[in-house]
């Protein structure tokens, strides 16, 4: 029997098949890969599945028993755990009492018992090997302290099914293996396992099965084992897609920025020292927490420098505010997109034009035609898929607000660009558009910074790798050099033990 | 149909309706009447547009008129400044006032609702204790009153104050590069930093310039009822406020037009103003005004629904 | 987490309150007469109820401006029925139940309707206040029943009873928010409305929640203050709202929703009541009253928002 | 451009399509004047007992009454509403000055097209207005008050007052006048502290019960605006202090209970309802003509021949209710 049965489930949003008679079945013990590029209708699943949303037609089983009007309680009760890419903990309260949200039983009035919920808090993080403090707010945990919580949650709450979606994103490697370790382990107590992931390679070493969701239909499931990478990727995108990472040739130009013994108290880096020249793209490597994103932050100058000299073009600079970082000519693709690379109520034209309102201002007042001239010009080149410049970039896919963050960058003419997962989150098609923006963008003198945690991305892109460790430098790669061993001993600092 | 337009409607029936049940209210006598009123109000409306724009919100508006209807009193008579003079360092008050609120907004991030509750106490405590609670300055020379009481042509002075004021703002919020950093810091405060933009020092000016068009309120005030003391502009913040958001802008940030809130102005006006007319109890305003509100944020609420579909 | 960084406001605010009765003792030893701290109880016990009220309110990141209107018909509503010559309990039962009504509307237009609780509350406080200026033209609701004031029990038992009252409603609802599913579903819907959903929280139950409890206790808030008279004056409770946020924000309550205490708040409220009158024990002028009353709330924040600038960078 | 563009062609809209018509005025076509008067505010039961006497009048008059005026006291408030009964067309206006600088330009342009103007409770500059229905001056006011504190204390001790709000204009002109009358005439008693209530019961209560512990000498409490005089006798009889007396300008309903107690000596009013009732039937006399200078007695209802000095109609002096009197009065 399975564990949870869908039958012809649609949803539509408006006038938007966001899916179409999908059927899908998940078994007991069994880990089940849903991927798909981005709009290709795994949230919308995901939040029919939660009781977020409910189906327009179709039918939903668990255990063979059909649930009529789900909410996320009665998901909850009936033992399906969601965890998200950004665990959804409440930030004020301590994990003790996240851990016991929604677990227990009763009304409103019932009483808390604070030491109960302590000690099952502390038994259930033992469970997934986390050491943390039950006490403590959950605004002050690690991002994958937090996953873990919420997998304790989850296991307190005797899951049957857990959706997991993009539980790696935020995750070191190491980090990542143990939590696969424990997937693996919620297998042999007859879990099933709804996993969903960008991260093929991933899948490929933990999912039982994999479904293939594209544009809201689902088009095959097949057995992991009886399946290669390229196939999935032609399912996903309905083509195949050739060059992974373009293959280019630019001549390098001066250094165009170089930092010497870069520090900055507050966000834990210390003593980085690198240059990047014209053309060139230098990649930053290093386990999630290594200081990679403060790095560009200290750049940026949104937690400035309080040791170190900047240069660009030779001279020293100081950069104390996002403002001075931009006059200068640098600019910063967070990795955050959500929260920090886009303005998601503003339309595309507004968002372009964002970080270079002097250009398109005379006197302070802004020139709407050459904003527009400019939008345009942007969608046109970075085949921005949207009704118009108009339209508010919320509504856009994930890998188009990304081409609209760039452009936002690019019409400032920067001479630096830091690049920070510009990929993350961005369907397989998209990212291969991206990457080839970026390549062109080199071709034309930019000196740039890429910072990924995937690790192909990292040396497919780059020119050379700066691997970083624990808030500094730990060594650069040049060309041929950088492999993925190479780069692992450095990050870790031994001999690193590959999981695939 | 736009909000504002909806607005607008509103607001040609609201005239439609007094001028059938007011007493000689479709005068352009009245009409004037109706703008000297609103003056004051709609300067501080103008200036609270950007402000709530950025999600902010000045409460300390009102209070801020009263100090600087003081300092007008106190330099003028007190210190026998002329009254340009004087007039100049009440601006400077409003200024500085305004400045108070920006320091603690945008340098310390203190939350505006919780800053300028502060300041609402501590602008008027300041102008009751300079005042002893008493002193009342009057007798302020005609050259100075006209400013408030005095006519160019048919157009009451304040007029030209209001619409300076209007075009300046909507300028400023609508056609400049400001405005639209405005915007993103409403939408997001975190995205329009990430964007390079100088947030703190944004946010610091629309309290500062909240509190120049204080100080310049507080010359219309004065100059209109000839005196000045540390009551001036009570509950103006609020009827200001009432104005603004009765005018589309949402109180999150973000949304929101000058002509919207001259929309809300008027209609705010003409209701107090029509209901005297028509010989309607006073009350009925603060019921009717708080209805309309209501029905506002309703409407708004489903246009932006719409929209986002 | 030892107990001075998760107290951090409350001591802070605790301090600032040492630093007044200690300035009292020095300066002004006549403060500490029993007969005038117990006014000063009785004084605060209607802005400690209401303010039991706000600080709900405002952990599930909401607000009430229009208490302060509330008030004053709450209080109108406990009297006339009172002159009707019902009992004194119905009367009182009255006046909770006109304030839960009143908070119910706001509850309904902020949860059900999804608007914004500040504009929705600055309609209701334009609205309800002249509506009652209208229908009762200020005129005061008099020659109640002897029973009225202190609901019959005498003086001596009235003054000990409002505070105690006051005090006991605090305790339950700080015991609540702490040991009840209910109380934990406001912070955790103040924390993060939408998280709280998902974890069996119901937020739009608990916004409606707080407003009808918001609205009791101003309706309980009215009474006690009510009692103390021999009739009702029907303008009362102008700028209430302001006082009792000020005390609540005083108290270390984040505006942002999740954060706070009801001991911050109870001490809050304590700082701004004492303050009046010490401030006429020491000597001040009351025209400089507002004034430094003004300073003591931004004092109090910006110290707060210092304090946070320097833990934040302290954190790695 | 175009949205600003709108609300300023609105703007324009109701100026210029108004224009048409402007002056026309039309006053009404029913019989009778209209006067309009105006309270302080109209939240306040003194002004609410004001208008029963002025309605009783107009009714007598087949006058129509206009009773509007700010619902808090707020000078720039009732600017707007003479304004707008100017460009209403009334007969007449009859305002109760909040403060007379601020007001007296607006009543001087009503005056000067052709609306009659009285004043009437508190008075604007005299030549602001027709004529003025006076109560009693701040001068007889300070007096009386001054007196009955005086005779408590046996002319010599402290008091303090309780007042309506810091800023009100009417309030610091009886003080300025207490101080005037104390330095003439009781030179031994002294003035301690005068607190505000922002015309709340509840604040004087708490002001009172500070004051007498912070200035526990202070024998007389002087509460000089309607709702201080409850609250101050109400926290002086909690307080248990038999030696406190407390004094002031307050209405008898409120009063009443408390001169019964014992805890109030005396409350200094004039009758607000002959007040209301006076002024409707002067108005009435100056619109139709009736009372011009020269004039010195105007007859006036229910309460006969009223004596007019110069150009002030004399209610008569402030009236005293005690304990014994008090139960004839019931407003």
């Amino acid at each position: 029997m399975s564990l949870l049965r869908l039958q012809d489930v649609s949803k539509a949003y408006g006038g938007v098949r966001a899916l179409r008679a999908v059927s899908f079945d998940l078994r007991p013990g069994e880990i089940h890969a849903l991927v798909g590029e981005n709009g290709a209708g795994k949230s919308t699943l995901v939040r029919i599945l939660t009781g977020a949303v409910e189906a327009d037609s179709g039918t939903v089983e668990i255990e063979g028993r059909r649930v009529e009007h789900a909410d996320p309680v009665a998901m909850r009760a009936l033992g399906v755990a969601p965890i998200y890419q950004q665990p959804a903990l409440l930030p004020d309260l301590t994990v003790a009492e996240n851990v016991a949200m929604g677990l227990e039983r009763g009304g409103p009035w019932r009483r808390i018992d604070w030491p109960g919920r302590r000690e099952r808090a502390r038994q259930l993080l033992a469970r997934v090997g986390a050491d943390i403090d039950v006490d403590a707010p959950a605004h002050g945990l690690r991002m994958a302290e937090q996953q873990l919580v919420e997998i304790a949650r989850a296991l307190g709450a005797d899951a049957r099914i857990l959706l997991m979606d993009e539980p790696t994103a935020a995750l070191t490697d190491r980090e990542a293996e143990r939590l696969f370790e424990r997937i693996r382990g919620l297998r042999a107590h007859g879990v099933g396992v709804v996993y969903i992931s960008h991260r093929l390679e991933e899948v490929a070493s933990l999912a039982d099965r994999v479904s293939v969701l594209r544009d809201g239909e689902l088009v095959a499931t097949r057995e992991m084992a009886e399946v290669d990478r390229n196939e999935l990727i032609r399912l996903m995108v309905g083509r195949e897609i050739q060059a992974l990472f373009p293959k280019r040739t630019v001549p390098r130009g001066d250094v165009v920025l170089a930092a010497e013994g870069l520090g900055c108290r507050a966000s834990g880096i210390h003593g980085v020292s690198f240059d990047v020249r014209a053309g060139e793209i230098v990649g930053f490597a290093g386990l999630v927490g290594a200081g990679r994103t403060e790095l560009a932050r200290v750049l940026f100058g949104l937690t400035p420098a309080d040791e170190g000299v900047i240069r660009l073009r030779g001279a020293a600079v100081r950069i104390s505010t996002p403002a001075e970082a931009v006059g200068l000519g640098l600019a910063y693709l967070p990795e955050d997109r959500r929260r920090h690379g886009i303005i998601a109520e503003m339309s595309i034209a507004a968002n372009t034009t964002l970080a270079a309102l002097r250009t398109i201002s005379r006197a302070g007042f802004l020139d709407f035609a050459a904003e527009r001239e400019i939008a345009a010009s942007y969608q046109q080149r970075f085949a921005i898929k949207a009704p118009s410049i108009d339209a508010a970039v919320a509504t856009l896919s994930g890998g188009n607000q990304q081409k609209v963050a760039l452009a936002r960058w690019l019409a400032t003419r920067p001479s630096v660009l830091v690049l920070d997962e510009p990929t993350q989150g961005v369907d397989v098609g998209a990212k291969a558009e991206i990457h080839g923006l970026i390549v062109d963008l080199a071709a034309q003198g930019l000196a740039i910074l890429l910072i990924s945690s995937e690790l192909p991305e990292v040396l497919g892109m780059s020119d050379r790798v700066v691997v970083m460790r624990a808030g500094t430098v730990a060594g650069g790669l040049d060309g041929a050099a950088a492999t993925q061993e190479a780069v692992m001993t450095l990050a870790l600092g031994h001999q690193p033990r590959l999981s695939a | 149909m736009t909000y504002e337009r909806g607005l607008a409607l509103c607001l040609v029936l609201e005239i439609a309706l007094f001028a059938s049940i007011g007493w000689n209210f479709f005068t352009a006598g009245n009409a004037g009447e109706i703008v000297r009123a609103s003056a004051e109000i709609g300067l501080l409306a103008l200036a609270l547009t950007p402000v709530i724009v950025t999600g902010g919100i000045d409460l300390s508006v009102g209070s801020l008129l009263g100090l600087c209807a003081v300092v007008l009193g106190v330099t003028w008579r007190d210190a026998g400044w002329p009254i340009t003079v004087a007039a100049a360092a009440a601006v400077v008050a409003g200024v500085v006032g305004g400045g108070l609120n920006a320091l603690l907004v945008a340098r310390l991030g203190i939350p505006p609702l919780i800053v300028t509750l502060g300041t609402y106490s501590l602008f008027r405590g300041v102008a009751e204790g300079v005042t002893a609670g008493v002193r009342n300055y009057s007798d302020f020379p005609e050259s100075f009153l006209f400013l408030g009481q005095g006519r160019i042509g048919v157009v009451p002075s304040q007029l030209v104050v209001l619409v300076a004021a209007a075009i300046g703002f909507w300028l400023i919020v609508h056609r400049m590069a400001v405005g639209r950093m405005l915007r993103a810091i409403g939408f997001s405060p975190d995205g329009a930093r990430y964007a390079g933009l100088p947030v703190g020092r944004r946010l610091g000016s629309v309290y500062l310039l909240s509190g120049m068009c204080a100080g310049v309120a507080a010359l219309l005030y004065v100059a209109r009822l000839g005196q000045a003391k540390a009551d001036a502009g009570t509950g103006f913040e609020l009827m200001a406020i009432t104005a603004v958001i009765l005018g589309g802008t949402s109180i999150f940030g973000g949304r929101g037009s000058v002509g919207g809130t001259l929309l809300g102005l008027a209609t705010l006006a003409v209701l107090q103003n029509g209901l005297r007319l028509a010989d309607l109890p006073a009350e009925l305003a603060g019921v009717v005004t708080a209805a309309l509100l209501l029905a506002a944020l309703g409407a708004n609420r489903v246009l932006q629904g719409r929209s986002r579909k | 987490m030892s107990l001075i960084t998760t107290h951090r406001r409350e001591l802070s605010v605790a301090a600032a309150y040492g630093v007044l009765l200690v300035a009292l003792i020095l300066f002004a030893p006549a403060f500490y007469q029993g007969a005038n701290l117990r006014d000063v109880l009785v004084g605060a016990a209607p802005v400690l109820v209401a303010a039991v009220g706000m600080t709900l309110v405002i952990l599930a990141r909401q607000i009430d401006i229009s208490i302060g209107s509330q008030f004053a018909i709450c209080a109108v509503v406990a009297g006339m029925l009172a002159k009707a010559g019902l009992a004194m309990p119905i009367a009182a039962a009255g006046a909770l139940a006109a304030g839960a009504s009143l908070g119910a509307l706001n509850g309904v237009l902020v949860a059900g309707f999804g608007l914004p609780a500040i504009v929705v509350t600055l309609a209701t406080m334009v609205g309800l206040r002249e509506a009652l200026r209208w229908a009762t033209e200020g005129v005061w609701v008099q020659d109640l029943p002897p029973g009225f004031q202190w609901m019959g029990f005498g003086q001596d038992v009235g003054r000990f009873a409002i505070p105690g009252l006051a005090l006991v409603v605090w305790a339950l609802v700080a015991w609540g928010m702490r040991h009840l599913a209910a109380g934990r579903a406001v912070y955790a819907t103040g924390s993060d409305a939408e998280v709280a959903r998902l974890t069996g929280v119901r937020p739009r139950r608990v916004v409606f929640g707080v407003f009808v409890v918001m609205g009791a206790l101003t309706g309980l808030a009215a009474l006690l203050s009510a009692i103390q008279f021999i009739d009702v004056q029907t303008n009362s409770g102008v700028g209430f709202e302001l006082r009792v946020i000020a005390a609540v924000v005083v108290g270390g309550t984040s505006i942002a929703g999740g954060k706070g205490s009801l001991v911050g708040s109870l001490l809050g409220v304590l700082l701004l009541a004492t303050a009046g009158p010490a401030l006429t024990f020491l000597g001040s002028q009351a025209y400089w009253d507002r004034a430094l009353q003004g300073v003591i709330i931004l004092v109090a924040v910006a110290a707060d928002a210092f304090g946070s600038a320097t833990r934040l960078k302290a954190r790695p | 451009m175009r949205r600003l563009g709108g609300g300023l062609t609105l703007l324009a809209l109701v100026l210029g399509a108004g224009a048409c018509r402007g002056g026309g005025g039309a006053g009404g076509t029913e019989q009778g004047q209209t006067i309009a008067m105006m309270p302080k505010n109209k939240g306040n039961p003194y002004f609410a007992s004001c208008r029963t006497g002025a309605e009783e009048a107009a009714k007598e008059l087949k006058a129509r009454l206009l009773w509007d005026g700010p619902t808090e006291t707020d000078p720039a408030k009732q600017n707007e509403v003479v304004e707008a009964w100017i460009t209403r067309g009334v007969d007449v206006i009859a305002v109760s000055v909040e403060n007379k600088e601020a007001i007296s330009t607006v009543l001087r342009k009503a005056r000067s097209r052709g609306i009659k103007v009285i004043t009437w409770d508190a008075d604007t500059e005299p030549d602001a207005r027709d004529y003025f229905v006076n109560q009693a001056t701040p001068r007889g006011i300070a007096e009386t008050l001054a007196g009955h504190a005086a005779r408590l204390l046996g002319g010599k001790g402290e008091f303090a007052v309780i007042t309506a709000s810091l800023t009100a204009a009417n309030q610091n002109e009886w003080l300025r006048q207490i101080r005037l009358v104390l330095a003439e005439r009781y030179p031994e008693m002294k003035l301690v502290d005068v607190r505000p209530s922002d015309d709340d019961r509840k604040r004087a209560f708490e002001e009172t019960q500070t004051l007498l512990k912070v200035h526990p000498q202070v024998k007389v409490v002087m509460a000089i605006c309607s709702p201080a005089v409850p609250g101050a006798s109400e926290a002086v009889k909690q307080s248990g202090r038999t030696d406190v007396h407390v004094t002031g300008l307050g209405l008898p309903n409120d009063a009443r209970p408390y001169l019964k107690d014992g805890v109030l000596d005396s409350a200094v009013l004039w009758n607000t309802k002959d007040l209301g009732y006076l002024t409707v039937y002067t108005a009435h006399a100056v619109a139709s003509g009736a009372l011009k200078p020269g004039v010195s007695s105007l007859p006036a209802g229910r309460l006969g021949a009223v004596k007019v000095e110069g150009d002030q109609v004399i209610l008569g002096t402030p009236f005293t209710f005690t304990k014994d009197n008090v139960d004839q009065f019931h407003f």
